[in-house]
């Protein structure tokens, strides 16, 4: 459904194609991934979650316009830096922080943490703790797609980092052969952990390498949510129309650290403050406004109600039930096996 | 039930024939298992009567290849991935260790990764110490992972059949000197549990537990044995992991003698688990001798064939081992 | 020679250090062990001191790094990798046990690979299944390589010296909740020996043979069962590949009591080698009792602390399992 | 030293920078490598010889022509088909019958037979049976080389199925990025075992990866040693300038099977026939004689001092020295190690 009468017409594609109030609900996302960290990170601060998390804050431009133009029985994959990916495909908060504060109402009861955050429901076949590891179950996910003839995607997320594993060439040509329902999704925010991609890569764009295989590369801004979701749109029209795999590159940032340890040494504050200065949310509301899409007034509803949702979240996580630590063997097979 | 003799390699290629008919979300990959049949022709023409969809050679991506099948099988299929030589695991292992081993525990048991993949191991072919390993102990170290091992046609068929009906990702141990040896194998679909060992000959003298190619140097040297008046019980362990240790410890009670033979390096190896859990079970105090190891020398596999031959355990050294071990030599 | 309490990671800094002094062919590689200092600030600030050239960040390419170590190493260098992540040692496990282990051998002998690689290891700091595991038990199953695993700063510092010498590849398998245990260091460059286990504290009634972070815990139960008037000896295994069996059999003959504790998962973990040999060796006769083994649980490390704990060998539960194997009630 | 006046100022730089004499040389190693692998052929079907052995027959001009433009001090990391790479650096053929026939005098001792023939003092790092293996090697012994400060390059041999390995793309990466004096060398034969390039990569030609690296990938006629090496030789001038590395892909062909048991069902006759046709061998000999520089009789006489120094070879190993069998875990270790 369409907007219709309230936008421009000369305005961009992503304006017109969704309603005022799916794109609300996409700013809510952004704000919901942007509270969710923060509230992570302070409970972390606080003692109530252990673990190390990898904080998203800076890059929910790219979560949130990436997954709007999927569908629930369209799969992702996601990384280490994952809670937006999480959110963005539908996962719900509440149950993210159960899992954070390691309860059995967790998405995982509490065996995987932030880094294995997975929703099966919402076709989130999880977060992953090695760099690189979900490029070929993304491919595999697009195989089982096309054997059983759907019409859904497999959309992968990884990062500049990642780009530098055997895994990610091996993935991207077996998707490109086999002329799989794949989109590639670079996050590149420059850095992998302390390492800039001045120093781990001899091209200037991950997308340069799209080439190798055969496969169209395209750069956006990571932090405008209406360049990545056309970008990713017309990815995932090509992947469903059975054209192959496209490998969008999306420029963006963590403002926050690699994770809990680092002291960014590897960067200057210019560097973050710059970062900070584009941030994709206030982008995003501006520009819904902008096009009378949002008021002020709705907007900092949106903004409360997020607040609110995760609050709540917090306080659900926090009075759940503790697993049975005799039940540390449950679930590694499928039938109780005697070991 | 209709019984013929099949090739082990003959009784792999119609388990995954009836796998593949009974089930359209079965699929095979791996390298050259297309065309050209498969390095050691298991497959075969498989790929004529299923198509080249459902019979897939992949690139030479052997981590890749396993991701894929840990994505498909997330995703509804059950591939059943054939590794050319079980040495280039060594490439997949992040994807069979840290992902299809640990998924389903990871997400809560929320979901399950039914996937077989295939390791043609073990020495004996002249492939030197890159084509020739035994890594089966590795992936029996790995909680999440179920391992087997079958020494026979009518096992590996059996067994190859519940891997792939099994929900979880089942690793299958086939020593390649093993592909033309000929059994008797019934026709139609059946399967063999896993996690049941199998005594492959009764005796009262000493136990030998032994996995793959070396269950029938065992029975070899067991007849030899025989003529002198020793009574060797031989174990087929059949499954790596889980392992069926009730069957081990109540042949022990009766023998009283352990002996493990295995091609793997004796360090760590197979033989190293079987003889911890007995030595730390009830049938401990039954034992009435050391447990005895045989397993793969202390080195890589070496070329020349004397060499390659003095690497693993061989009939004449398992007969005197056991003769040792009841005569209370050791 | 003056001696300081450094940490455990202080310790390896400082070898690496004198080993880079000594030796200009010495130089690091791993995933941001430069201007970060490393994931666990073991390199800190050695590449202010020593430059980009000797203290190289590589990109995100575990199997590259590996595979550069061993031709860097065939070249002329001493290369001394750092896995971020023990974990991640899985995506390349083709360059150490394909390449790097078996080079020599299967070169005759012509070539020697003088390489070290670090693997930060183990749980407890609830990174959950895929950073917590303890894979020391693979590698000591792969002839070709040697490996360590110290437990006090005065030993990682004294054997990484000694495996930054030695011409052949050795894997040191470091706990990461020992970084920060502190201990007397000697301050100048000195070895120990690869291959030599440590008596951490004589006993009477048993012996046990632990690893790594274990060989705390189980000096920790040793305390407690003393009040009990039970006197445990504890042998700090060190050498996983090769192993120091002649010291454990001379303690075992002295105690008639064996138990093994490690972090790694129970099957197929390190104490199932060392229940073994022991179950193998003379020392069989002087067994009183089953050879108990104390291992990581048959799971992933799951992320929850409780169950976290739950999943590896703690203090209570050793002094319960050495508590009843003395008293009988096993 | 130039054979100046005897060649023509037009001909190719090729024929102008080597002597005749040098030219010959090139000329005597590929019928070594032909006869070679003849000779074990028929070895191996007569039972002298188990195990298995991939024949490079048809690929001795990349062999030979790459090999050309290197020095004793520089490195090679070899492939399971790797003959020609062995002779070409300057291998002795009867050391390595002898390592075929598993004796003592063999260059591994009779330990690692044809997939693991190496020549340290050549040079030649070693075959390799795992597809991709010798990849990072080679820019391991490059990092090597430039620590050491030489002027020496490593060269690594590969296929095209090699190509396709995640080994392939992080030692690209990594050498690219740290600029070593590295040559990637490609074979590209058309297959990986039994799968064309068609179907096991999504670009026509493996040269067209380098980009991913910011590389030259350069394309020369494999079957044309005048071709190989006039590409190779400016590859491994810019790597001693420190210019970094440069992948320069052979087209070619093997003409017998991928290994003892390849029945060549993926390929036609016709194909095979065709390849004959251009035998590299042949076709330097004619250039040879069109140059005037060597004439019939020589290229016979060469011909038959390289099948008699075969013979000889294939002498000299049947009547090597057997290891002792018991002596099977000698030289795992460095020191002799109670294990
Ligand atoms: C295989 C592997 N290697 C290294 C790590 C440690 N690690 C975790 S995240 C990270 C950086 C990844 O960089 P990138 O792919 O750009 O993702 P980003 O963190 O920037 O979002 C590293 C090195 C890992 N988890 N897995
Ligand atoms: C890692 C690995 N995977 C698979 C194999 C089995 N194998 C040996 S050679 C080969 C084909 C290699 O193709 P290519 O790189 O083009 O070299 P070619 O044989 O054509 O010379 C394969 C699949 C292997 N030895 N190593
Ligand atoms: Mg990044
Ligand atoms: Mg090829």
């Amino acid at each position: 459904m369409n907007a219709v009468g309230k936008i421009k017409p000369n305005a961009r594609p992503f304006y017109q194609k969704y309603s005022a109030d799916q794109l609300k609900e996409a700013l809510r996302k952004m704000y919901l991934i942007r509270r969710f960290e923060e509230g992570a990170e302070e409970a972390y601060m606080r003692g109530l979650i252990h673990g190390t998390m990898h904080l998203s804050i800076g890059q929910e431009g790219s979560a949130v316009g990436a997954t709007m133009a999927l569908r629930n029985t369209d799969y992702i994959t996601s990384t280490h830096r994952g809670h937006g990916h999480c959110i963005g495909k539908g996962a719900d908060p509440k149950l993210m922080f159960a899992e954070f504060f390691g309860k059995e109402e967790g998405y995982c009861r509490g065996r995987g943490g932030s880094m294995h955050i997975a929703d099966v429901s919402t076709g989130n076949l999880g977060a992953n703790g090695i760099v690189g590891g979900g490029l070929p179950i993304a491919v595999g996910a697009a195989l089982a797609i096309k054997k059983q003839k759907r019409d859904d995607v497999a959309m992968c997320f990884f990062g500049d980092g990642a780009s530098n594993e055997g895994a990610f060439h091996e993935a991207l040509n077996m998707a490109s052969v086999w002329k799989l329902p794949v989109v590639f999704v670079c996050e590149n925010n420059k850095y992998g952990m302390s390492v800039s991609t001045e120093r781990s890569m001899a091209v200037a764009n991950v997308a340069d390498r799209a080439a190798a295989y055969a496969m169209p590369g395209i750069i956006v801004d990571g932090n405008s949510i209406a360049d990545v979701e056309e970008a990713i749109a017309e990815a995932v029209a090509r992947a469903r129309r059975g054209e192959g795999p496209t490998l969008v590159e999306c420029k963006t940032y963590r403002t926050r650290g690699h994770s809990r340890s680092d002291r960014n040494r590897y960067r200057s504050k210019e560097e973050i403050e710059e970062w900070k200065a584009r941030d994709p949310i206030p982008h995003f509301e501006a520009e819904l406004r902008a096009h009378g899409l949002a008021t002020e007034a709705e907007v900092t509803a949106i903004r409360e109600s997020a607040e609110a949702e995760i609050a709540a979240g917090i306080e659900f996580a926090r009075l759940g039930t503790d697993p049975i630590p005799s039940e540390v063997t449950r679930d590694v097979y499928s039938n109780e096996v005697a070991q | 039930m209709s019984v013929r003799e099949l090739t082990y390699a003959q009784a792999i290629q119609e388990a995954l024939a009836q796998a593949m008919d009974a089930d359209p979300s079965v699929f095979l990959m791996g390298e050259d298992i297309g065309v050209y049949g498969g390095a050691f022709q298991v497959t075969g023409d498989l790929v004529h009567r299923y198509g080249e969809d459902r019979v897939m050679d992949a690139p030479i991506s052997e981590l890749g290849q396993a991701g894929v099948a840990v994505g498909a099988a997330l995703a509804g299929c059950r591939p059943v991935l054939e590794f050319q030589f079980s040495d280039f695991a060594t490439l997949a292992m992040e994807q069979i260790v840290n992902q299809a081993a640990k998924l389903r525990f990871m997400l809560g048991g929320k979901v399950n990764v039914p996937l077989v993949m295939r390791f043609p191991a073990g020495s004996g072919t002249g492939a030197a110490a890159q084509h020739s390993q035994s890594l089966d102990a590795w992936l029996a170290h790995v909680p999440g992972l179920k391992v087997i091992q079958p020494s026979t046609p009518a096992d590996i068929k059996g067994m190859l059949l519940a891997a792939i009906d099994d929900p979880d990702p089942v690793m299958v141990f086939e020593h390649k000197l093993l592909y033309k040896m000929k059994g008797e194998v019934p026709e139609e679909a059946y399967r063999i549990p896993i996690g049941k060992a199998h005594v492959a000959r009764a005796g009262r003298d000493v136990t030998v537990v032994a996995t793959s190619i070396m269950v029938h140097k065992s029975l070899e040297a067991a007849a030899t044995l025989a003529a002198e008046g020793i009574d060797v019980e031989v174990i087929d362990l059949r499954t790596l992991r889980p392992i069926d240790t009730a069957t081990i410890i109540e042949s022990v009670k009766k023998t009283s003698r352990l002996a493990c033979v295995y091609e793997g390096v004796k360090t760590l190896g197979i033989g190293a688990e079987i003889s911890a859990r007995i030595a730390e079970s009830e049938a401990f105090d039954y034992l009435d001798a050391p447990i005895l190891r045989l397993g793969g020398a202390e080195s890589p596999i070496p070329y020349n064939p004397e060499l390659e031959k003095a690497a693993v355990p061989q009939v004449p050294g398992i007969i005197e081992g056991l003769r040792n071990l009841v005569r209370g030599r050791m």
